[in-house]
């Protein structure tokens, strides 16, 4: 009844996909010791930013219908608040907090006012115009180089206690030195989780249900009286907040960042293939998505190096296996999901589970 | 009462509502009548908002409508169904009726904008939405998503959205087109019932001259956008403008 | 040459995991007009479409004339003289009423070479065609645009018309219009399937009729016959015509 | 009814280019950089003739148009690097030889492999723009990595024929020649374009098929094989503004066509979904505003056409001329 | 200790920079093979190379190379090729403490301001670059503009060269972003501002990637009697130099100009195993290949990160361009540079730079902008 409550009454309602979804979290909650080294616990990390910045584009895209690519442009402003904020004012908590702060603000302002003109113009033409006014972003960050670093990036350092350096016990537990490291995966983790949790919640709101009939049909939303600049100008900034705070962690746990890294069109791109692989209007697609594809992606290289080891007798088939042909392996990927997954996994297992 | 004062619309050079003054007071209803084109719906579009009029204006017991957005006029009581079919799609027949239900009464969902509660928890707007779907005869359809229901159903649930908003001004844009002459009169029923309650103003655009003839206490004719008579049924259809350039039959019988 | 120019065979058709049509037998007797009748969600619509190849049935067949068409694409259908008017209009509201035209009249390259008395006729049948006619198609009324619906159905001779609903939204004149060109239409030697609501509509111009009901054709026959039995009607469509 | 025609965006460039004209200073500067502009206009116009079809049109949502471009140019590298003793050749005419087939080469091959693009990876998502981005964004991932494959990751140098180097003068600015070629090669396509589009139903039912596709396929018309003819063209056509795009860099990149896609959305936007002459019109407007710019406020070259776009929506939301609503 | 001596190797494998990885790569190789001989082996220890894509992203990089130390257990790593990704893993050697030989990223602040003692390089840095530049065509009487990228890589170059230059005139800077396509605004800005200048005009480009810069001489710079120089670059981009017969500059590698015993033998190895001459990024690689090799023979195989730091400073290795040293300060590689002329030979595809003079590192004052 609590863990109802607690997932806002949107049980998994496929048994499979409650399996999914209940080994990702052990595995996420105890990535660092059931996969240990460096790289592990970087793409559990990574998942973790993945899941939240992923939720919250699902709640623009899945539950209102909005096709924004400057979703990444909030996700950089998340990001860079961290890491200008944390290289200005040097590593302390009152840093970290003020620049999370700032950047929330920001983005406010920013995605209100592009909430605000999503409404002057059709839909396919507001995708390309935030297409143009998330490139101009980056070229704007990267142009304003004495503040962000330009193509550079910024390095920087955070408080002691999350960093790698910082040792709370000299003994190793299970084989994992307890560390800053650790600590700083764990505060992804609980923030990860609440975030998430809180997504699921505002989406089966009685709000979330508004958004949804705008998706479907915002005439007659408008018409039986629900004022269709409010919800999509709220839902447009709300799910640019929770991109920001994702970018804070992407930065917090990277302790870095540039406009490669937070803004580019990639990110976009993945993080549209994701809601679209999980299932999109299901923040738990954005969940199975994201472990699914980073993992995928972070491993990909690996496995082709054994595929293409594998497929040495032949060459053209070696050299198309080649680890350095992994974007076309991904390229490949892109389109079989948008094949094989027309309703994404969560709809696919729902639509199993309601037979 | 809701009053048009100088109603207008051009598109262009066309005038498609040519300075409509009417009042319609509650507790009875007003049949629309005019030939294809005429501005019915037109007229309709600029009392509940679609379209902006070019001139004229709005009223409801006194309070202006004119410049307000479909939705605030919504909220101040007025509810219209569509003459062509404009449902939420992919959403199931319950839940569209929910949302109508939600939007324009106050309570803990707060019309929608409340982000936190769970939508699922509030009763009173599934047993109120469930009370609808068995007006119109829904009921047992209230799982399917609306893009498989056929077009009967559809026009039904049409219907079954504006109930749920309970208006003061309901306006019906041929609530029964397309709709199986057995299934019809459960529309038509219901208007009758809103009839009874005598509060309710009712605006009906029909075709169906059987229709008209039953239910209206009142009908006007608009014929190309302009008003061209008001009065009780019986003289309305008498009159020689109706029969010829509505009915075409006074042509015939001279 | 048979008597029927289009006859279904124990046709079922399934939309996705539905299964619609459970067997419709049907024919329809050349240069005669049928009315096809039921209540909602019957599989009125859905005959038609089975018909036309928007939809595939699954099993039976259609034939057109001497011809199976059940498994031809669309475009073949409409290309042996069938023309459709499908429920909802089908009306590109992007074209002008014009464009809406020239695209039904396949042997014309623009329209100038629209056949001219045969757009007179349609102009003087529904004088709203010819009074849009460089008009957003989508601007159009709600009956404007079932005139222009059937109005492109007839803008070039075709052998069969397959009609939905075509008086829904229409004033009482423009139905009486719309009688009229069918009935010239049949006495042209068109064949016409017609799927019909208004009673008054179906009495006036049927000759056969075909009443269906849950995915099957349960009664046909002439629509003299029909039309005398208050009782089959009561039974059949939950009223008495 | 009167058709009148809607003639206030055709005022657009030359009211740009008189404001630009005091701002420059010089006469002749400002003739140099209005020359250059109009005909890297022609360019990008080139480059995005395919796009309003595949995307004004068709409504595809092709962000694997781009890949076409790089296909062209890589494709007319090869052809170009056979004939060298014609390119090599300060003769016009003999370096037009070559360049010809180069072109025709280049469309062929992007109009092919346009034709396994449409079957394979556009045609399960007409009418789904989200999935239409996505599985276009894989197709442009594989096909660059195919000419990675093909052609190595290393830029490749696409040399300009001899006689189509060097610049002419009028009143001491410079034009250069190439770009005189691109201008007329332009006018070509955008003559073809109009007049098919203009004079013939295809447009409209491409149009009515993208709204209603059964219902076009009621009337009888072949809608699937109408829209890979469109596609497939659309394909030639950036393969074409491959070679003109990349005998202009002068070199080649894997990456080129991801380069330029933003470029042309916007350019087509600028237009008008579906319109010719409007993309014509917005690639005139940006070639001239990344001039004029470059040369008055250089640090905000990068983002002229993005400032143009959101301009032109304001005055008009729907690009200069709809001829698509959507 | 055991017998294997890791080395990680992280560059972009693929990314934009893809094409320069590949050379880095060949040259590393190769130079490994020819500083051992071809056995892989030092003292007794075999020289295993791990090689890791960061595909062009600093995050990537970053991870990559903490993995390298900790889960690979690499003594020591090479790389990246792009300078973002560079910057980003400085710390992380500092965090590890173990040894990152930079190569071929060009960013100064990798050996200035961000630099910590892990950090060594062998590529040549921004300064070095432009300096060299400046001392090429630095004479009285010559006036210069310069073309650059509106980026770090642009600013940085344009400020070493304008600081080195002593005896001529530097009257404009030109940004342009570095996605440019069209040049003429730029070109056109250059023009008015050149063209009523005395003497000598030079028009002074520091470009990488895409985009073509050379192609304003299509403007007919002659006119104005304007000449453009300009660093040297990879063979594919120096096709464009073909049409500038007679620009002057100064490069970081041409496989024809350094007259040693090293360059000759990777010449041959590489003509031998591609057909082709070996290019810029080959010889860097090959020098951070000589550079671990010298270090690890110096130290007899000890891998001990303070031993090795101490070994490197000042340490001098051979390399395809001749002699270099880590300089104590900063840990950057002192190199020659290479002041030449181009000339259009139709048996190369490119424009052929001629060795007008060696610019020793003596004759650079190349900055130290560290702090210790
Ligand atoms: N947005 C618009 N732009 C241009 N013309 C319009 C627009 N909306 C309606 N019209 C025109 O105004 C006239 C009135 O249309 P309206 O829909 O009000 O007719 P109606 O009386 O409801 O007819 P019907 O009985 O057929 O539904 C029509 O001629 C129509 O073409
Ligand atoms: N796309 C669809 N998906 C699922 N079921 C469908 C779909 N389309 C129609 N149906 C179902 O098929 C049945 C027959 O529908 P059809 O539209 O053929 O009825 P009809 O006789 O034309 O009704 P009406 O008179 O209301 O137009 C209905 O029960 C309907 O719910
Ligand atoms: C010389 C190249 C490797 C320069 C590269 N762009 C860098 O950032 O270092
Ligand atoms: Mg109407
Ligand atoms: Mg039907």
């Amino acid at each position: 009844m609590f863990l109802k409550r607690l997932l806002s009454n949107d049980m998994p309602r496929s048994r499979l996909l409650a399996l999914l979804l209940v080994v990702l979290f052990i595995a996420l909650a105890f990535a660092p010791f059931i996969f240990p080294g460096v790289k592990a616990l970087s793409v559990a990390a990574k998942v973790l930013v993945f899941v939240v910045l992923v939720a919250s584009f699902d709640l623009l895209l899945g539950y209102t219908g909005i096709v924004s690519f400057a979703h990444t442009m909030f996700f950089g402003i998340g990001a860079y608040g961290i890491a200008i904020s944390a290289s200005r004012l040097g590593p302390n908590w009152g840093a970290v907090l003020l620049g999370l702060v700032a950047s929330l603000a920001i983005s406010l302002v920013l995605s209100f006012a592009i909430g605000l003109f999503s409404l002057r113009v059709r839909a396919i033409f507001f995708a390309m115009i935030t297409l143009a006014v998330a490139s101009a972003f980056q070229t704007l960050a990267s142009q304003l180089s004495d503040f962000t670093g330009g193509e550079d990036g910024l390095t920087f350092k955070l408080p002691e206690l999350i960093s790698p350096s910082f040792e709370f016990s000299e003994e190793p537990f299970l084989g994992v030195s307890l560390d800053g490291r650790l600590l700083c995966y764990y505060l992804l983790f609980v923030a990860a989780v609440v975030l998430v949790l809180a997504l699921l919640r505002i989406v089966h709101s009685p709000f979330g249900r508004v958004l949804q009939a705008i998706r479907e049909n915002e005439f007659r939303a408008e018409a039986i009286g629900y004022r269709v600049v409010v919800y999509r100008t709220t839902a447009a900034v709300l799910s640019a907040l929770f991109a920001t705070l994702a970018g804070a962690m992407l930065a917090i746990w990277l302790r870095y960042n540039g406009p490669d890294t937070s803004l580019s069109f990639e990110i976009m791109i993945d993080v549209l293939l994701i809601v679209v692989i999980g299932g999109m209007g299901t923040i738990y697609g954005a969940a199975v998505g994201a472990v699914l594809f980073v993992v995928a992606q972070s491993y990909l290289q690996d496995l082709l190096r054994v595929g293409s080891e594998a497929a040495s007798g032949l060459p053209w088939l070696a050299a198309l296996l080649s680890p350095d042909r992994w974007l076309l392996w991904l390229g490949v990927l892109f389109v079989l999901s948008v094949y094989y997954f027309p309703t994404g996994i969560v709809g696919k297992l729902r639509a199993r589970a309601a037979r | 009462m809701l009053e048009t004062l100088d109603l207008t619309i051009r598109f262009g050079g066309h005038v498609a509502v040519n300075g409509v003054s009417c009042a319609f007071a509650p507790g009875t209803l007003t049949a629309i009548v005019g030939p294809n084109g005429a501005g019915k719906t037109t007229y309709f579009n600029l009392i509940s908002g679609q379209l902006k009029a070019s001139a004229g204006t709005v009223s409801l017991d006194g309070q202006l409508l004119s410049g307000l957005s479909p939705s605030a006029r919504t909220h101040a009581g007025l509810g219209r169904a569509f003459q062509l079919t404009n449902l939420f799609p992919n959403l199931t027949v319950l839940e569209n009726v929910r949302l109508a239900v939600q939007a324009t009464r106050e309570g803990a969902h707060r019309r929608g904008l409340n982000l936190w509660s769970i939508w699922s928890d509030h009763k009173g707007l599934t047993e109120r939405a469930d009370q609808i779907l068995s007006d119109v005869a829904l009921k047992s359809r209230e799982h399917a998503t609306v893009a498989s229901l056929p077009h009967g159903d559809q026009r039904k649930l049409e219907v079954a959205l504006l109930m749920a908003l309970e208006p003061k001004v309901f306006m019906f844009d041929e609530p029964t087109a397309g709709m199986n002459a057995a299934e019809a009169p459960v529309i038509l029923d219901l208007i009758r019932k809103l009839k009874q309650d005598k509060t309710k103003t009712i605006l009906l655009v029909e075709h169906k001259m059987d229709v008209v003839r039953e239910l209206a206490d009142r009908i006007i004719v608009l014929h190309n956008g302009t008003l061209v008579a008001d009065g009780e049924p019986a003289e309305v259809i008498a009159s020689p403008v109706v029969q010829e350039a509505y009915l075409g039959i006074a042509k015939e019988a001279a | 040459m048979s008597t029927n120019l289009l006859t279904l065979e124990a046709v079922q058709t399934h939309i996705g995991a539905y299964h619609i049509l459970h067997g419709v037998d049907l024919a329809v007797p050349r240069g005669q007009l049928t009315m096809l009748l039921g209540r909602n969600g019957a599989g009125k619509t859905t005959t038609l479409r089975t018909i036309m190849g928007l939809w595939h049935a699954s099993q039976g067949r259609v034939r057109f004339g001497d011809k199976d068409i059940t498994a031809l694409q669309t475009p073949q259908i409409a290309g042996l003289g069938i023309a459709y008017v499908p429920e909802n209009m089908g009306i590109f509201s992007d074209l002008t009423v014009k464009e809406n035209m020239l695209l039904a009249a396949r042997g014309a390259k623009n329209a100038g070479q629209i056949d001219d008395t045969r757009l007179k006729w349609i102009f003087k049948l529904f004088p709203a065609v010819e009074k849009f006619w460089n008009h957003p198609a989508g601007k159009l009324s709600g009956g404007q645009k079932q005139m222009l619906a059937v109005s492109r159905a007839i803008v070039e001779p075709r052998e069969l018309l397959l009609i939905d609903e075509p008086s829904k939204g229409l004033a009482p004149v423009m139905i009486n219009n719309m009688i009229d060109a069918f009935a010239e239409l049949k006495a042209s030697g068109v064949t016409i399937l017609l799927v019909e609501q208004n009673i008054n509509f179906a009495q006036r111009l049927g000759d056969t009729v075909a009443v269906m009901d849950n995915g099957r054709v349960v009664h046909s026959g002439s629509m003299a016959a029909f039309s005398a039995d208050a009782q089959l009607q009561q039974s059949l469509l939950g009223l008495a015509l | 009814m009167k058709f009148d025609f809607d003639w206030k965006p055709l005022l657009l460039a030359p009211i740009l280019a008189l404001v630009a004209l005091p701002l420059t200073g010089s006469f002749s500067t400002w003739l140099t950089l209005t020359v250059a502009g109009l005909a890297m206009g022609m360019i990008i116009f080139i480059i995005a003739s395919g796009l309003t079809l595949v995307f004004g049109l068709m409504d595809v949502l092709n962000f694997g148009h781009g890949v076409f471009i790089a296909l062209g140019a890589f494709v007319a590298s090869s052809v170009l690097g056979l004939m060298g003793d014609w390119t090599g050749s300060g003769e016009l005419w003999r370096n037009l030889v070559a360049v010809f087939p180069a072109m025709l080469v280049a469309m062929a091959v992007a109009g092919a492999v346009g034709l396994a693009f449409e079957r394979f990876i556009v045609r399960p998502v007409y009418g789904q723009h989200l999935k239409q981005i996505l599985i276009t964004m894989g197709g442009m991932i594989i096909g660059e990595e195919l000419i990675k494959v093909i052609w190595g990751p290393a830029q490749i140098p696409l040399p300009l024929p001899e006689a189509l180097r060097g610049s002419l003068f009028v009143a001491d600015a410079a034009i250069s020649k190439y770009r005189l070629l691109a201008v007329a090669v332009g006018v070509v396509v955008f003559g073809l374009l109009a007049w098919t589009l203009g004079r013939t139903k295809i447009g409209l039912l491409i149009r009515a098929g993208v709204q209603d596709r059964e219902m076009v396929e009621s009337l009888g018309y072949r809608i699937g094989r109408l829209f890979v003819g469109v596609f497939v063209v659309g394909s030639a056509l950036a393969g074409l503004g491959g070679v003109m795009w990349g005998l202009f860099q002068q070199n080649l990149v894997p990456q080129m066509g991801a380069q330029v896609n933003v470029l042309i959305f916007i350019v087509i936007i600028i237009g008008g979904l579906g319109s010719t002459g409007g993309a014509l019109i917005g690639a005139l407007l940006v070639g001239l505003m990344t001039n004029y710019i470059g040369f008055l406020l250089p640090t905000l070259t990068q983002f002229a056409s993005i400032f143009l776009m959101v301009a032109v929506l304001l005055w008009r939301p729907q690009g200069v001329y709809p001829v698509a609503n959507r | 200790q055991s017998s294997e001596i890791r080395i990680a190797h992280i560059y972009s494998k693929t990314g934009p920079l893809e094409a320069y990885g590949k050379q880095t790569q060949t040259g590393f190789t190769m130079g490994l093979d020819y500083a051992t001989g071809g056995t892989m082996m030092v003292n007794g220890k075999k020289l295993v190379v791990i090689e890791k894509d960061d595909q062009g992203k600093p995050d990537l990089g970053k991870s990559l190379l903490a993995a390298a130390y900790s889960d690979d257990k690499a003594a020591l790593a090479v790389g990246p090729t792009a300078s973002g990704v560079a910057l980003a893993m400085l710390p992380v050697a500092e965090e590890y403490k173990k040894i990152l030989i930079v190569e071929p990223a060009v960013a100064d602040s990798i050996t200035g301001d961000k630099w910590n003692k892990y950090i060594f390089r062998t590529g040549r840095n921004s300064s070095q670059d432009a300096i060299s530049n400046a001392v090429a065509i630095d004479k009285a009487g010559v006036t210069v503009a310069t073309l650059a990228q509106d980026n770090a890589f642009g600013r940085d170059g344009v400020k070493a060269f304008g600081t080195a230059l002593k005896k001529a005139k530097l009257v404009h800077e030109e940004y342009l972003p570095p996605a440019t396509t069209d040049f003429t605004a730029g070109a056109q800005r250059l023009i008015d501002k050149l063209k009523d200048q005395p003497g000598r005009k030079i028009i002074w480009i520091v470009w990488a990637g895409a985009g073509n810069p050379f192609k304003i001489v299509d403007l007919d710079l002659k006119r104005y009697g304007i000449e453009i120089a300009t660093g040297g670059n990879i063979l594919p981009a120096m096709a464009a130099y073909k049409n500038l017969p007679g620009m002057e500059g100064a490069a970081y590698y041409y496989f024809g100009i350094p007259k040693n015993p090293v360059n000759e033998a990777m010449v041959a190895a590489h003509y031998k195993q591609f057909k082709a001459p070996p290019d810029f990024f080959t010889a860097g690689g090959f020098s951070a290949a000589m550079a671990v090799v010298t270090a690890l023979k110096k130290t007899g195989g000890d891998t001990g990160t303070n031993k090795l730091i101490s070994t490197m400073e000042g340490m001098s290795f051979d390399t395809p361009k001749g002699k270099m040293t880590f300089r104590k300060e900063d840990h950057q590689a002192m190199q020659s540079m290479y002041h030449f002329k181009i000339k259009a030979d139709p048996a190369f595809a490119w424009g052929v730079p001629e060795l007008v003079h060696e610019i020793k590192p003596e004759e650079m004052d190349i900055p130290i902008k560290n702090k210790r």
